[in-house]
């Protein structure tokens, strides 16, 4: 049976190459860099040439990257430890309701601790108005964050715009870029950010590698505190290999972001238009244009979600019903409700995140498989059935 | 969440008893799609013997397994036996459900037992059905 | 020539049988745990057995272990986490002198919020006195936190009559066994305690996978939020292979530990009596009798420590000075501060852990090779001359 | 910290100047044992030029390297222009310091300086050198 994964938002597979770099620091090359014999100096050259493919990714300074282990660990640091480090100047912070949980979450924990957090609605597409940004702001304002790309919807933000404001207003703007870095192309002075999360296991590389960039001059507390580590930002002895891992997915993703971008996009428009094509009552969510190449998520009415991911895998095919990091709880996604999808119509919603490892024919197999598992689960459906009942009745 | 047992996928992936019964004696919807799953259960009658089970259902894999489970054990049961099967009773069928999942086969036994209660309705009489407590999305029993 | 690693404590290499085991899970079953189709099901079933392991060599249920990065990561959200989560009860927290940093700052940073911590003192050998911690308890008290073993000096510490005091009072303890699990036994109920961290590199597993064990019911707030990975305690996708690894490195420790024991110690002691044998002025920090297997602490009088590390790594040896997590920074170890070691002869301190790849040729190549360093580095210093010039008057 | 060049790590394994002077015109001793750092500098002066220098010192790599490079800078000059030899000299002479050890080339010039203070003592004369900031330890410059 052909399998084809179609759920690169979750996590990919980690590239050869990446490996390949990766192993030689298990057994061999194990030292901890932060001993001063030959052993410790192995692993301090391979951590800090890591940093410098790291820091180039996004075109930051080598000394700006501080790596954690994972996008999530990245996300805290960055809210909680920019909200900390400069509460002195103000306590309010201002994120977009589509945050992923690892922002939502520590600013409800900030909010605990006596900061005050604006949560700003996007339009139907998921975008983020830069004037209710600036609308947002008042004098105790220290914080932005919206994310660069939803990893959901796939909708990209209008940081640019965004970061104008807030550098005029002399306040921090951190993105989480966790779900574009790799994808589209990522650069910290483009975009006039402060801070940029962003995670390994996204674009190729190992998991429990991440980074967090911070600009130079701004200040953040660390969150795991006590180790010489990370210039004293995050303890903990460094996970080398995976860093070297990090390190070598980067330099890949730099040389080859065009090239996935043409790659998946026109597979992935093949896709959907195979699918709108054999499929009635449909929705495509996010934004037409400005969305991540590689994310098509889409809602079908009658069905549900896991209904359909479940009889896909049994054809080979994995994908995710919402987002990767809920589809376990039984929650619908907090993005679809933000944009205003209709909630009978969000429990049918599925995510299909393409990579390179997949072909057009894949997209051929998925095109013939899906559209008979939908019309045999709105067979089974009650909705469906009332539906068709109203229809006949009005003719 | 802990995984489906080969039972439960058995029956999501080749449902019994699926479709609409024409002139049912009892009809019982239940569930909202907003939460995910909506059961519709129809049930044949015949001199307090239940003849025949059909459901339609929306929702996820263990919704589906436990309408089709459901159904298997009504069909030959009389009235009253049907009244008593409970939602363990299904879960247990099923070979068991992750937790997270037991509020399906709660819902199960709520479909059941409003196509009863409408089963007595069509026929005028006093219903004895007891609908089981509305809670079943916050359900966390093992 | 010849290379022996003598630093063990700093991080050891990852076993072969570990790195075998982790290796189907980069590019193969790279699945995201969180993931409900067959991919991210391989990935969720090696993670939860990778659980069971690493909860048996500590004598834990699976449900009671949550993965983190490293042992600091650990040591941080046992300390935080508890003590805030538990905050309603009290705001004491008991902690000893010589914990690790990662100890010791969050406790500073639990000060600066509303916190009020009592650092204990030790005896000469390392020892934390159990009646200093019933004397220090309060009304207000709600967590200790005193490590097993001491990463330096190698002291053992007394941690079933601290139990005893805790569990009678009703206060949570937790230690740090970062440094003894996989070298001596560690068991959660023998020792008595609520909450104990490890991390898998310091015993033949990989970097990137530590965890905190937490006993059922007891409460503790998540330091990185915003997931539902570890049971909703710690969010961040999860990194499969390390856990994987951890996995195993616990059940080969499980099964050799008696072993390792027996090895390590009797080349430490052969080291030791050599050292002893043929350097004088030379004294052996930790205590005599309860100290790790491997582990050997010494100070030379006259020298210095970074310039002994340097010479011996040109004669292959890898051992470091002070602990491997101070050891690029200036400062002297605040553990050999804490028993009493004059401040002159703690600058001249050599930390040297023995592991299984070590052997009786290793021993007596560093027995031959330390002796005339530490003459050559005598016989440059100040120090030395002085003490020489005063003994020959003396005479 | 950054690694030590390789001119760094040649005075450290095979440092020149090591030792004592016999009837020294000159020594120096500056540093602490608590701090890690102790360098006891000697010279010995003919006709106003240091004709010898030598040095013993406790301390890391960077501190017996200093001491090492900061003898061999010395012997042959004149009083005056021992008098002008900076740390920064030092750190220069060696390809450059880790930062976090700037503070050893700060240490090795005020051994020099006191070792001349000490020259001009012992000839009785009022000496011109000016000891440097007592800065060192917590020295972060570049
Ligand atoms: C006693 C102790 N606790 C905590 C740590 C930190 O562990 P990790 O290196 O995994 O961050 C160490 C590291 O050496 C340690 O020795
Ligand atoms: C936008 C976004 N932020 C953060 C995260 C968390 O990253 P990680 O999985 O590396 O913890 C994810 C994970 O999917 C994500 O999509």
């Amino acid at each position: 049976m052909r399998t084809v994964y179609l759920d690169h938002a979750a996590t990919t597979p980690v590239h050869p190459k990446v490996l390949e770099a990766m192993l030689p620091y298990f057994s061999g090359k194990f030292g901890n860099p932060s001993n001063l014999h030959d052993i410790g100096r192995e692993a301090k050259n391979a951590v800090e040439e890591a940093r410098a493919k790291t820091a180039a990714l996004v075109g930051a300074a080598p000394g700006e990257i501080y790596f954690t282990s994972s996008g999530a660990e990245s996300n805290n640091f960055a809210l909680k430890g920019l909200a900390q480090a400069n509460s002195q100047k103000g306590k309010h912070i201002i994120v977009s309701q589509i945050e992923h949980f690892s922002i939502l979450h520590p600013a409800k924990t900030l909010e605990k601790s006596g900061f005050t957090v604006t949560y700003l609605p996007t339009d139907k597409e998921g975008l983020v108005n830069p004037d209710d940004v600036a609308k947002a702001i008042t004098k105790d304002t220290i914080l932005v964050s919206v994310m660069h790309a939803n990893n959901e919807i796939g909708t990209i933000e209008p940081i640019e715009a965004i970061s104008k404001i807030t550098r005029e207003k002399g306040i921090l703007f951190h993105t989480d870029a966790v779900a574009s870095t790799g994808w589209i192309p990522v650069n910290v002075e483009t975009l006039g950010v402060d801070a940029l999360s962003f995670s390994g296991h996204q674009f190729y590389g190992p998991k429990g590698a991440a980074a967090l960039f911070v600009r130079k001059g701004v200040r953040i507390k660390p969150q795991i505190e006590g180790g010489i580590q990370e210039d004293g930002r995050r303890a903990g002895t460094e996970n080398v290999p995976a860093l070297v891992g990090l390190g070598k997915a980067a330099e890949l993703a730099a040389a080859e972001v065009g090239n996935r971008m043409r790659y998946t996009s026109q597979l992935r428009d093949k896709l959907q238009k195979g699918l709108q094509d054999r499929i009635e009552d449909m929705v495509i969510n996010g934004h037409p244009v400005s969305r991540l190449p590689h994310n098509l998520n889409v809602s079908f009415w009658y069905v549900e979600g896991e209904s359909m991911l479940l009889f896909l895998n049994m054809e080979g095919i994995s994908v995710s019903s919402g987002s990767a990091c809920t589809s376990r709880s039984l929650k619908s996604s907090h993005v679809l409700t933000c944009i205003g999808t209709d909630a009978a119509v969000a429990n049918g919603t599925l995510l299909m995140t393409l990579g390179m490892g997949n072909s057009a024919e894949d997209i051929d197999y998925v095109i013939e498989k899906l559209p008979p598992i939908v019309q045999r689960l709105r067979e089974m459906s009650p909705l469906y059935e009332d539906m068709m009942k109203k229809k006949a009745a009005a003719r | 969440m802990e995984q489906y047992s080969s039972k439960v996928m058995d029956h999501f992936a080749h449902p019994h008893n699926v479709g609409e019964i024409e002139n049912a004696d009892g009809v019982g919807t239940v569930g909202n799609p907003v939460c995910g799953d909506v059961m519709r259960l129809y049930i044949k009658v015949e001199n307090n013997i239940i003849t025949d089970a059909k459901f339609k259902t929306f929702g996820c894999g263990a919704a589906i397994a436990t309408s089709s489970m459901v159904t298997d054990l009504v069909k030959g049961k009389t009235i009253d036996e049907a009244l008593k099967v409970s939602n363990a009773a299904v879960a247990e069928a099923l070979g068991g459900l992750p937790k997270v999942k037991m509020h399906c086969s709660v819902l199960a036994e709520e479909a059941l037992k409003s196509a009863l209660d409408d089963y007595y309705k069509k026929k005028g009489v006093a219903s004895p059905v007891k609908m089981p407590a509305e809670s079943g999305h916050e359900h966390d029993m093992e």
